[in-house]
Formats: structure tokens, sequence, C-alpha cells
């Protein structure tokens, strides 16, 4: 084949622009409320078991922020044998068309598997299953990544991840969590913001920080901060405040866990 | 000491495809180097760039080349560098040996190397190359895949070695009958990853080779780490089993794959009555003994000086690298060794001491 | 696959950087792959691949910088660093092109402007041999140009194999020295 | 030219000292090109060759599209060769081998890179708006010679071909339907014909009558591929799919009538003397002029054929 | 590579002791020597090379273009190419993503691209892998650190003030009145007379984490057995972002103390100045070598 082209279809010409519409004003958030809301995080709507075909699946919507993440597995290899399950982390963005730029979006989808990725691992027993794999897919439904903040959404996706990895069973050494804390740093001093909506300032520092808040030593399983001049004491007020928020996220998640389960059981025993 | 060491290159890109401003960049003006890299080493390789410039400037285009031919009738001396399609003889009596091809009764090369003489098996033996198993030689591998009653073993050559399942001592006893159980727990004996010595057993014709383990010097590596160098760089000796100073131990695996280790209290060598009583499942073991923290640093210490000994090409011998590692002692920080300065002075140390042994 | 042989597998990358405009090229450019069979059909025929059966070379180049001659100094390239591995081969293969000037004067070893503005050809040789391994020719040449435009590629390529041949033997001495010190 | 085909040792011994013997399985002589059987369709640009059992259609169309930012002047002009199983089980549908690379890339080189379309007449405002055309290369059989073939159909299915004629008003285009206006011809510049000669190791080959050729002393390496002084590679041309398993080299010349070489292409392999090259180069050239003849004759039949119900003839339009 | 179960469980417990001991008893601050050079692409504005003692290779090229400020949101585009990988594999659009987000975060770099209200210059690094043994990220950001101290931008000739009259760029034709695209300090380890302009492009080190311990430059063994990789930002004279996690390659992952972070924070405040200090000598010596050429 010379050239690769759509035979099966009529083209539109060559020189044809996609639709733009005109921007709704006054649909992104305004700032007021991330000042308002200092050391709490923002309201969490999680529901598991949400994909009747996987293995486990959760949903997880944090205003325009929304996920919904599968695990399949573990399930078998095949190829040479291996000690401990593979572990296979996928992110998808919208894809709405309206995205010229295909290159970000897949530059942003690598960042989020990755740092999906880092901070899942070291939670999952990985030992218990040889020669298998485990898949989990993450699909952003909704996200504005040009407005919002990006170390949120890292941080929401994590979390995601973590709620579907319990629902599916896979045995874990403990549950991992996701927070997001932004350190504004200017004249007036520094303050410091959970769960930051919108991105940082040139002076600020941002970051995600995943824990796994069960343990007491060794408990940073992933990390990503942002920002220029990072003091030595900068770092750590973000890694406890965050280790906070974090904490904060498992507490909620622990109620979600335990009450799904007893519905579960309930279910199960009325049926009975 | 410096966190970071940093050279500048000794020698540049292909000095055929280039243009010349990368070739003056890179050569012109050494005076002074980073961070002391020895002076004369530099000015050697420089002049070597600088020659072969001009080489290249003269002959562009140059078709006339009747001058090179002339050199090639003193190759039957000594240890000279011959070149593929190099002709080293029109002489009938010389069997072929690897490195060589014929044409019209006459022999060529086929690869850059030095020629070497057998009595009438002629070989040329290339500067570079992968490790070509020899009957008998003592190995060092690393298991690739677990197969149908055999393993295959990574030996650095062209193929990877197999193992096969018969080959090995199985707990039990060394003249047990391999059942079939053996045959479905392969794995819990040697699994993807795993290190052992072993001998090379025969040869196939299309290059390969097969190992065994049937002697308790041979089997699974544990309580230490792996260097490797160029096989090139070992010599086949009576006995690759070494105990150095320091309470290390070391296996000169032919094939370039060096083993050092905590000492074992057993000797090395076990007479083979006693084999049934030692060999149970623990020589299968993936655990280490307890080592202590200066044999650990020993044993990174002589892994330093044996890669200081590859740096500079020198072989590798038990003189040698007691040599080096003497001379390494007067670094207190064995982190110092990784300089190139510091590996050069220890590979002249080295083949001091050898040259006075003898 | 033939198991008989070594098989040699070919990859060429270029980077980005090495035109004077910056150009990145898919990995599966048909030019490029063309470039990569040939080199894998001219080395195919100089190596002792049957003493290494069951077994695959596999072969990297990356061109880093162009100025005329891309073809050419990729087969240089290819046969020293094959030699430097140790492969067995029957001789040097080497490669070299000439341009036709004004439809009548051979230009040899073109650079990058002379090529985009004259037809020229490129051969490999094995060895010194009037023998031709591989040839193209991809612009319009009058055939009673042909002869003499192959008779100055080849010379070029006799010059560069001796050219390469005192590359290796020099680092070979170099190495020998080193050694036996 | 598929992954190579599995012949047994009995069938390649015969088929090579047969070769050595200036034999062939279908009985031509080593250096005879196969008859060439060219018609043309109803429509206007489309081609049928047959060469020998290779057969391949041609179809050639054209549509309005937009120039190449960095060619505002020219037309664009894209060959596809779409090589399925329809031709040979040899052949993986939707998986080009690196054979079938080669292929596309020569014909590619053989008729597009040789300006053999004058791309500039297919211009109809610069930069805006020009003509693509569009060769699609469809093979029905396969016995070799697919490069040659691809050629002579690809050449004459362009010249067959006639486009809308256009003209510009103000600054719109019309494009005047084959009713209104005598489409018009393409603007060919030259006709490349390739020519792909292959090669066979003499050492290789046992003869049929005499012992073989100098025989190397028995060393431990084989001889193979030793490229001794004295041999000389048997020259085939047009070789069939049997042949073209078996050759250990190949090499396509592209000539046209004016002794203008467009394209040489010879992809490694086995060596060959740069004496014998020429020589091809030269049969090249006879044989493109024979095919470069036979081409002008059908497209002449054709049109007398076309013209035949006609009441007023095209000629006025074609001759320029 | 795979290592043997015994392997790791030595290394892991020498590289775990107190203090700890390295396979190739390197400190843990040590990194391996390179070889460097600046300038090495004639058809770039600015390249360079380096190779790591365990024979990884990294080439860099860097080229400017011309382009309207409005047609594109960052100036700088990071390729990242790894030998023997598929184009598009992870492990290079994660290198390229980290490097691109990095530069692109740089104000000042920005500043200096700018040529007129209307036109700056894009930058284009492509970064070439020809080996690796350990994960690339520190030989990476080795080689893209030279790579920009060397690039050279053309001097404009035509007027910095295009607001009213549309204008293309003109360039002064001469490559020795380029000028430099970073800050190069006269004296080496003159970092106190830094001014707010002053820019050095930021340099990214590797570290992976063993219990209590970290290593720089880890080697792929040490990267093995680490509990995770971490690699933190080192710009004009301070910690930057980014501060991140990495996965590179560990058979065990495990999480990390908060006192190790700090441990980290402290290699990087330590050694960052004497490696960016390291290789702006490299540079200066090419400089001064090709000067004397002509």
């Amino acid at each position: 084949m010379s050239v690769l082209q759509d035979r099966r279809r009529v083209l539109p010409p060559v020189d044809t622009i996609p639709l733009q519409f005109k921007e709704d004003e006054g649909s992104s958030g305004s700032k007021e409320t991330t000042i308002a809301r200092t050391r709490t995080i923002r309201p969490i709507f999680i529901k598991q078991s949400v994909v009747a075909n996987a293995s486990g699946s959760a949903y997880l919507e944090v205003e325009d922020i929304k996920l919904q993440c599968s695990v399949y597995g573990p399930k078998p290899i095949r190829g040479s044998f291996t000690q401990q399950a593979d572990l296979l982390v996928e992110a998808k963005l919208p894809s709405l068309g309206q995205d010229a730029s295909n290159d970000k979006s897949a530059s942003i989808e690598k960042d989020i598997t990755s740092f999906v990725q880092t901070s899942i691992t070291p939670g999952i027993i990985l030992t218990q299953y040889p020669k298998s794999c485990i898949n989990i897919m993450i699909t952003v439904i909704s996200a504005d990544l040009e407005n919002r903040n990006f170390k949120s959404l890292l941080a929401a996706a994590t979390n995601v991840a973590s709620l579907a990895l319990v629902d599916a069973g896979i045995a874990l050494y403990d549950i991992v969590t996701s927070a997001s804390v932004l350190l504004s740093r200017n004249e007036n001093g520094e303050s410091l913001y959970f769960d930051p909506e919108t991105p940082r300032e040139s002076e600020d520092i941002e970051g995600v920080l995943s824990f796994m808040t069960g343990q007491d030593e060794s408990n940073i399983v992933g990390m990503w901060l942002d920002g220029e001049n990072i003091t030595s004491k900068n770092l750590t007020t973000l890694t406890e405040s965050a280790k906070e928020a974090a904490c904060q996220i498992r507490t909620l998640f622990n109620g979600v866990i335990l009450q799904e389960f007893h519905d579960k059981e309930q279910e199960a025993s009325n049926s009975k | 000491m410096p966190v970071i060491a940093i050279s500048r290159p000794e020698t540049v890109y292909g000095g055929v495809s280039g243009g010349n401003r990368k070739l003056k960049r890179a050569n012109g003006g050494d005076e002074e180097d980073v961070d002391g890299v020895d002076e004369l080493e530099y000015e050697d390789a420089d002049s070597g760039s600088d020659a072969e410039m001009r080489d290249l400037d003269d002959d562009d285009g140059d078709a006339n080349d009747n001058d090179k031919r002339s050199g090639f009738g003193s190759s039957t001396k000594g240890s000279s560098l011959v070149t593929p399609g190099e002709l080293i003889t029109e002489d009938t009596m010389w069997m072929r040996g690897h490195g060589t091809f014929s044409q019209d009764e006459k022999t060529f090369s086929s690869v850059a190397g030095t020629i070497t003489r057998v009595n009438k098996l002629l070989s040329v033996t290339p500067l570079r190359g992968r490790y070509q198993p020899v009957i008998g030689d003592h190995v060092i591998g690393r298991i690739t895949e677990v197969g149908n009653k055999r393993w295959k073993v990574d030996i650095g050559g062209n193929q990877d070695a197999a193992l096969l399942l018969g080959s090995v001592n199985l707990p039990g006893g060394v003249l047990r009958r391999k059942s079939e159980s053996d045959e479905l727990q392969m794995r819990q004996f040697l699994k993807e990853g795993d290190l052992l010595n072993a001998e090379v057993q025969a040869l196939f014709s299309d290059g390969g080779a097969s190992l065994h383990t049937r002697s308790l010097r041979y089997g699974k590596l544990r309580n230490g780490m792996l260097v490797q160098v160029p096989s090139s760089l070992i010599i086949r000796l009576r006995t690759q089993l070494y105990r150095l100073p320091g309470g290390v131990d070391m296996i000169l695996g032919i094939n370039g794959y060096i083993w050092l280790s905590k000492s074992s209290k057993v000797a090395a060598d076990v007479s083979i009555t006693r084999l049934e009583e030692t060999s149970g499942l623990e020589i299968y073991s993936d655990t280490n003994e307890e080592i202590n923290t200066s044999t650990r640093e020993n044993i990174a210490r002589y892994a330093n000086c044996i890669r200081a000994l590859a740096f500079k090409e020198v072989g590798v011998n038990e003189t040698r690298l007691i040599a080096a590692y003497e001379a390494s002692l007067a670094y207190a920080s064995a982190g110092d060794l990784i300089e190139d300065e510091v590996k050069a002075i220890l590979a002249a140390e080295a083949l001091a001491a050898d040259r006075s042994d003898e | 696959m033939n198991l008989d042989s070594t098989f040699l597998s070919v990859n060429i990358s270029v980077s980005p950087f090495s035109t004077v405009d910056r150009k990145k090229r898919p990995r599966n450019d048909r030019r490029i792959q063309e470039c990569a069979m040939s080199i894998q059909r001219t080395f195919q025929e100089a190596i002792m691949g049957h003493l290494h059966s069951r077994t695959e070379i596999v072969i990297s180049l990356h061109v880093l910088a162009q100025d005329g001659g891309f073809f050419a100094a990729c087969i240089n390239a290819t046969s020293l660093a094959l030699i430097d591995a140790g492969v067995p081969m029957y001789d040097y293969v080497s490669a070299c092109s000439t341009a036709l000037y004004d439809s009548i004067s051979p230009l040899l070893d073109p650079n990058n402007a002379e090529e985009s503005d004259l037809p020229f050809l490129t051969v490999a040789t094995i060895g010194k041999t009037e023998k031709v391994s591989m040839l193209l020719l991809e612009s319009k040449v009058p055939l009673d140009r042909l002869e003499s435009l192959i008779a100055v590629t080849i010379s070029g390529c006799h010059s560069l194999r001796d050219q390469m041949d005192r590359q290796v033997r020099k680092h070979g001495h170099l190495r020998i020295t080193k050694r036996s010190e | 030219m598929p992954k190579r085909k599995d012949i047994s040792l009995n069938e390649r011994q015969f088929i090579l000292s047969l070769l050595k013997d200036s034999q062939r399985l279908d009985g031509r002589a080593i250096d005879q090109f196969r008859k060439v059987d060219l018609k043309f369709g109803d429509s206007l640009g489309h081609a049928e060759v047959q060469l020998g059992k290779t057969r391949l259609v041609v179809r050639v169309s054209a549509e309005v599209s937009k120039p190449y930012e960095d060619r505002p002047y020219e037309g664009t002009f894209i060959i596809t060769t779409d090589v399925s199983s329809m031709a040979s089980p040899l052949f993986e549908n939707n998986r080009s081998s690196d054979d079938e690379m080669l292929m596309t890339r020569l014909i590619e080189k053989a008729i597009r890179r040789s300006n053999a379309l004058d791309l500039e007449s297919l211009c109809i405002v610069a930069g805006k708006s020009c003509w693509m055309i569009r060769a699609d290369v469809h093979y029905l059989s396969y016995d070799g010679g697919l490069v040659d073939a691809s050629c002579i159909g690809v050449i004459a299915a362009l010249m067959h071909f006639r486009r809308p004629d256009t003209s510009i008003d103000g600054d719109q285009t019309i494009i005047h339907s084959v009713e209104e206006r005598v489409p018009v011809p393409l603007s060919i510049l030259h006709v490349p014909i390739c020519v792909t000669f292959s090669f066979f190791k003499v050492d290789e080959v046992p003869s049929s009558t005499e012992n073989p050729v100098a025989a190397i002393p028995g060393s431990g390496q084989s001889a193979n591929g030793v490229p001794t002084a004295d041999d000389s590679a048997i020259l085939v041309i047009d070789a069939t799919a049997q042949e073209e398993a078996l050759r250990h080299s190949e090499l396509t010349i592209t000539i046209n009538k004016n002794r203008d070489i467009c394209q040489i292409a010879k992809p490694g392999g086995y060596s060959v003397e740069a004496l014998t090259i020429l020589e091809c180069a030269n049969k090249a050239y006879k044989i493109a002029t024979n095919i470069t003849d036979l081409i002008y004759r059908r497209l002449k039949e054709d049109e007398s054929k076309r013209n035949a119900g006609n009441l007023v003839p095209l000629t006025a339009e074609n001759e320029r | 590579m795979k290592y043997s179960p015994a392997e790791l469980s030595y290394l892991k417990e020498s590289l775990k002791a107190s203090p700890p001991i390295r396979p190739d008893a390197r400190l843990e601050t040590q990194l391996r020597p390179i070889e460097a050079i600046s300038n090495i692409l004639p058809t770039a504005n600015g390249s360079a090379r380096i190779r790591a003692s365990d024979g990884g290779e990294c080439i860099v090229g860097v080229k400017a273009k011309v382009v309207p400020t409005s047609s594109t949101s960052e100036l700088i585009n990071v390729d990242v190419e790894i030998s023997g990988l598929k184009e598009n594999n992870s492990l290079a659009s994660t290198l390229s993503s980290i490097f691109q987000s990095t530069l692109n975060s740089s104000q000042s770099l920005r500043q200096r691209l700018k040529l007129t209200s209307r036109f700056s210059f894009k930058l284009f690094i492509d970064v070439l892998v020809l080996s690796n043994q350990s994960h690339p990220l520190g030989l990476v950001s080795l080689t893209i650190y030279l790579a920009l101290l060397s690039t050279k931008l053309p001097l404009l000739t035509s007027s910095t003030d295009d607001s009213k009259a549309e204008e293309v760029p003109v360039f002064h034709d001469d490559w020795d009145q380029a000028r430099p695209l970073c800050d190069i300090p006269v004296t080496q380890s003159d970092s106190s007379k830094k001014s707010d302009s002053h820019w050095t492009p930021p340099l990214i080190l590797l570290m992976a984490v063993v219990g209590e311990n970290i290593f720089i430059d880890p080697t792929n063994a040490e990267e093995q057995v680490a509990s995770t990789g971490l690699f933190i930002s080192w710009s004009n004279g301070s910690i930057s972002a980014p501060l991140r996690t990495l996965d590179i390659g560990s058979t065990d992952p495990q999480g990390i103390s908060s006192t190790v972070l700090s441990k980290a924070y402290s290699i990087v405040e330590q050694c960052g100045q004497e490696i960016s200090d390291s290789l702006t000598a490299v540079y200066v010596q090419d400089e001064d070598a090709s000067s004397s050429d002509f």
C-alpha cells in the first residue's frame, strides 16, 4: 500500500477543519470555594461493583472528576513462567474528538498510568499469583484537564483503582489511598490546601502523595511534587499534610467498603 | 572524593562517515582534562586519531592501493594481525581451523585477529567475539528457560547451552534414576535466573553445547555476586576455583563469568564417595548463609579489581587479581576503584606482580 | 526462517537532528526499510552464516548526521561493526556512491547538495573484486554513461576497503599491545 | 516476489541443472522475455497484463484534491499495489512481506520517481487544487515477474486514461463532464519499462552432463558463496515463480526508449560482475524497445476500435 | 536481566546494611564515572554525548525553529528514542513527558526563547539512548543538561518590536555571533555570583531506595532490589520540581518513609551543584578546544 487511507468511506476535503463551539461562560468553578476550604477534602461519591463482567470495579466522583476503574484478573498468562503476577495499568481519557493534540492526551494517559502503577503495586501481594496477570483499566469519564488541578485527578485515579482492587478480592497488604495538596506561597506567608481544585500559581508547590496508611513506617508509596525552590521544610509540611488527607480518605473508604460488604451479606442471607 | 568523575572520549565516531568538524572538535586541545585522567593515555589516543584523520584526507577518492598488499606476506610470523579476506598462506599443508576459509587451495582469514598454530592446525583468534565452548570447560551460566527435561543456560556463547535433567545431581544421591516427579518439579531445583557452575559435556554440530553438574564442585551458586568480563581474558587452567585472601572464594568461569562468594567451610574438592551424604535438597537452596560486613566489602573490592583488569584488557588470573587487590588496599574506600585512572594503576600493578612471579 | 544460517536483522534509525531541517521520520519509512533490507541481503552473502546456525545477529544503525552517502555509510559502518564483533566474513563489504555531473563526469562521494541535484548511484562490493554485491540507482542516467559510473564507484569501494582495513589494523594493534603489555 | 516457496530437492536440482545447460522448464531461452499480452478494458484507464501465467489489472482514476504544501504547482500521483492471496497462496492478506515492500518501492521508483507522469500538468489552481491520479494494481495470478508486469500495466493504463477537462471561471473551477467536453489524456513524458534479471550461482548448480565446476578441496568449511575468481553467474531473464524462489540474487533495470536508465536495483544477494550488469542494461534496452512498441500498437488498436462507432474522431485532440 | 534469588538477597542485605555496601563499593552519593563531550553534531544548535561506564550511551541533539508564539503553548519539545525498543514505548514516553513538563515549566527558559512579541524559538530536544543497562533517566538528564549548555541561538538582527507591523525575524549570518542559551559561569563553583536572570538547565537525579538507604545513580542490580525509584530535580542552585517516585523495575516494590524522603532531599542538595559544575567544566573545555581550532 502506498498510502494509508480509508477507502471505504467518502472522505471530506483535505482542508476541512472541525466545528468549534462557543465557550460556555460561567461554567468553570469559582476559586472562592478553594480558599474557603483548607484542611478538608471535597465530598466524594463512591460506588463499587459497577461493571458486571469485570473481576472488580469502582466508580468515583469528585465534582467534575468522574472516574471508573475495572480490574480483570488474576488470570493466567501465556509464555514463560513468572514468579509473581504482572500488573498492567491502563488509563483512558475521554476521546470526544475535539482534542486536536492527540499527543498530549497520550502523554497525560501515560502520566496517570505511571503514577497509579507505582502507587498501587506495593500494596498488592503479587507473589500470591505466580504466572498470572492483573489488568487495571481506568476510564476518565470526565475531567477538566485545562483549568483544574491535575494532581487531584491523579489522586482520584489512584483511589478508584484501590477500591476496584478491593472489590476484585485481590490479596492486599493495605489499601493505598492518595491525596493531593497545595502549598500556596506569597508575601502573606504560606497556606496549605487539601485536595486543590485549581492548578498552582508560579510560586506555589503542589503535589500528590499515595500512602499505605495502615502501616506506621515506610508508608509513602507514590509521590509527585511540582514547584520551584522547594525547601526541606516545605517537603515535610507537604508529606505530613498529605498523609493527614490520605487518612481522611482511608477512613471514608473503610466505611464504604464495610457498608458494601454488609449489604452483600444481607442480600445473600435474604435470598436464602 | 568527587561525586562524579567525567572524562572526555578518546576516540570519535566513525572516521569514514563523519564530517571533519566532528573529528576536529573531539581531537583538538586535550591539554587539560576534567579530573586528572592520565595525561599519557590521552596523548597516545590523540596522536592516533590525528593520524587517522590525515590518512582519510590524503586518500579520499584515491583508488590506487597496491602498496597495501605487500604487507600481507609478513603475516606468517608470530602473533601477527590479520583481517577478513586477507591471504594467510598458499601452502596446502595447513589444516584450516576457526577464523579461516579456503578458496583455490589458499587459506584466507575470515575475522580480524591473531594467527594461532597448533601442530598443523591454523586458526585465527578474533580480537573480540563471543565465548566458544570447548569440552571440559568449567563455565558459569544462568538459566534462561525451563523446558522439557532440560534447562536452557546462558553461557555467553552464540547459543544457549542445554543442561539435561539427566546431567544434574538430584536430591537422594547421584546414581538415582530420574523419575517423572523430578520432571514435574524441575523448577524447584533450578529456575529462570538461577546461576550455576557446570562443565561443558558435549558440543553439537550446530555450535551448541550441553552441560553437566555431576560433581559437587558444580551446582547452584549462592553467597555472593557475579562479575562478567570478556571470555578472552580468562585462561584455561587446571583449576578454576580459588580461595582468595580476605575470606573470599572465586570461581573463574572460562566463559568470562566470575563468581565471588564467601569462603565455604567445606573444601572445594570433595571425594566422590561423600557425594550422596551431601546432596540433599539444600544444594538447590536459595537462601544465603550469614555473611559478615568485611566479607561483603572484600567481595565488592575484588569485583572492582576484576573490572579494573578487564578495563585494561589484562587477562584475569589468581596472581594478578591478588596483586591488584593488595594494591587496592592503598585506597581506603573501595569506591575509589571505579575511577579510570585508579583502574589503570591497579592493572599495571597486577601485570608487574605477574611478571616478577615468572 | 532458514535454520542453517545466521539470521541477520537490520534496524536503521534516523535521528530527527541528522538533517539541517529537523524532520522526524517514522521507523517504517519505506526508503529506510528498503535500505535496511538491502543491507541485510548484502551481508547475508558476505558473512559465513552457516557457521552459526540457529542464531540471529542484530545490526542497529543510528544515523546522527547526514551529508550525502547515506546508504554507503550505513554499509561501511555495518562492515566495521561486524568485524569488531568477530563475525566471520569472506571479506570487507565496502560501499561508495558516485554522482554524474553535467551528464558526463563522474563525481565520487557526492555530498547532500550534489545528491539532490545530480543523478547518483551506490555500489557495494565484497573485497577487492569487480563484482557488484549491491547496486542502487534511483535517478535518470544515460545508458552510455553507466559503465564509467560503475567503474569509478568500484574503485572508490576498493579505496574505502583499504582505508577501513587500515583502521581495523590500527585498532587491532592497539588492542594487542594493550593485552601483551 | 513472495516469500520463498518450498521446492523439493529433486525439483530444485532439475531446474538448476537445466539452467546450467541454458534450458528452462517452459522451453524458453534463458534470455527470453515471455510474451506480453496487453488488453484494455471498456473504461478508460483500465489495462490488463498477462505475462505467462502472471496476470494483473490496473485501474487508473482521477479526483480533485489539494496539492502538497511543499509542491504547490504539482498534482499528486499514487500507485497502490495490492498483493492478496488471490494471486497466490504465498501472499498473505493485509500483511506485506519484505519482498512485497521491495516490489512496491521498485514500481514507485520506476514510474513515479522517474517522472513518467508530468505532475505539473495536473495542477488546476496553484496551492489550492490539483488532480490526484491514482493507479491501483490488482494481481490476479502470480508466476514471477510481478514488477515487470506491473510496470507495463501501470504505464499502459496511464496512457490509456483520460481525465475530465477543467476550466477556471473567476475563482471557481469547473470540471466538465465527459458529455460536455472531450476528456483530456495525461501528459506522459516517457515510457519506463522494467526488466528483471535473475542470477544463479554456478557452483551450486550440478551439471547434467559434466562433473561439477572447479571442485573445491574438501576443507572443513563449506565453500558456499565463496566468491571465486572465474565463476560467472547464470543469468536468466523474466524468471517464473519457481525460478524466483531458487535464484540467488536479482537485478531490476528500468529503462526507456531514449536510452535513459531510470532506476537500477540490485538489493544485495549473490555478487555479479560489473560487466554483466552493463550487458544486462543493453539487453534491457532491447526488450524495453519491443515492449514500448507493443504498448503503442495496442493503444492504437484500442483507439481505432473506440472510434469506429464515433462520427467524429478525436485525433486532433490527441496528437500533441 | 533476571537475577537469581540468592544474588538478590545477597545484594539486598548488603545494601540495607549500615553503612551499605554497593556491588561496586561506591558511596551512596557517588555516581559512576562517565565520558562526556559536547557539540558533536554539526547539524544541531547544541548537542552532547555521554557514555556511562556500564556501556550506557546517550546522544542528545537540540534544534531550534522560529515559530509564532501564539501557535504553541509548549516551546520545548522533548522526544526520546530508546534503541531496541518500539516507538512510543512506555519508558520512552515517560521520559519524554518528564523532561518536557520540567523544561516547559521553567519561566526563565521561556523568556530566553522569546524573540519578538510575535515570534519565539521552539526547541526540539531529541534524545537517542543508544544502549542502557540501568534506568536511563539519570543518563538522559546529564546529556540534556550538557546539550542545552552547548546550545547556541543565532543573533536576531531585525527589530524586537513587531507588535505593530508583522515582520519575519531576520538573523545574523555569522555563527560566531550566536548567543548561548544558558549562562555559563566564568569560573566553576562560582555560584555565589548568581543573579535573578541567571539560568542553567535543570538536572534530574535518579535514586534507588533500599530499606533506609538511598543510592544515587543505581545500577541495574540495585534497581531490582529497590523499594522504589525516586527522582529529584536540581535547578539553579535549589531543589525544584519535579520530585517523584518512579517504577524502576523493582522486583519487590515497597513504600518508603518520610525520613528516607528527607534523606534523599539532602543528598541532592549535597551533590547537585557539584554535578552541574563538573558538566559545565566539560562544556567550557570543549568550547575552548573548538575555538582554538580556528
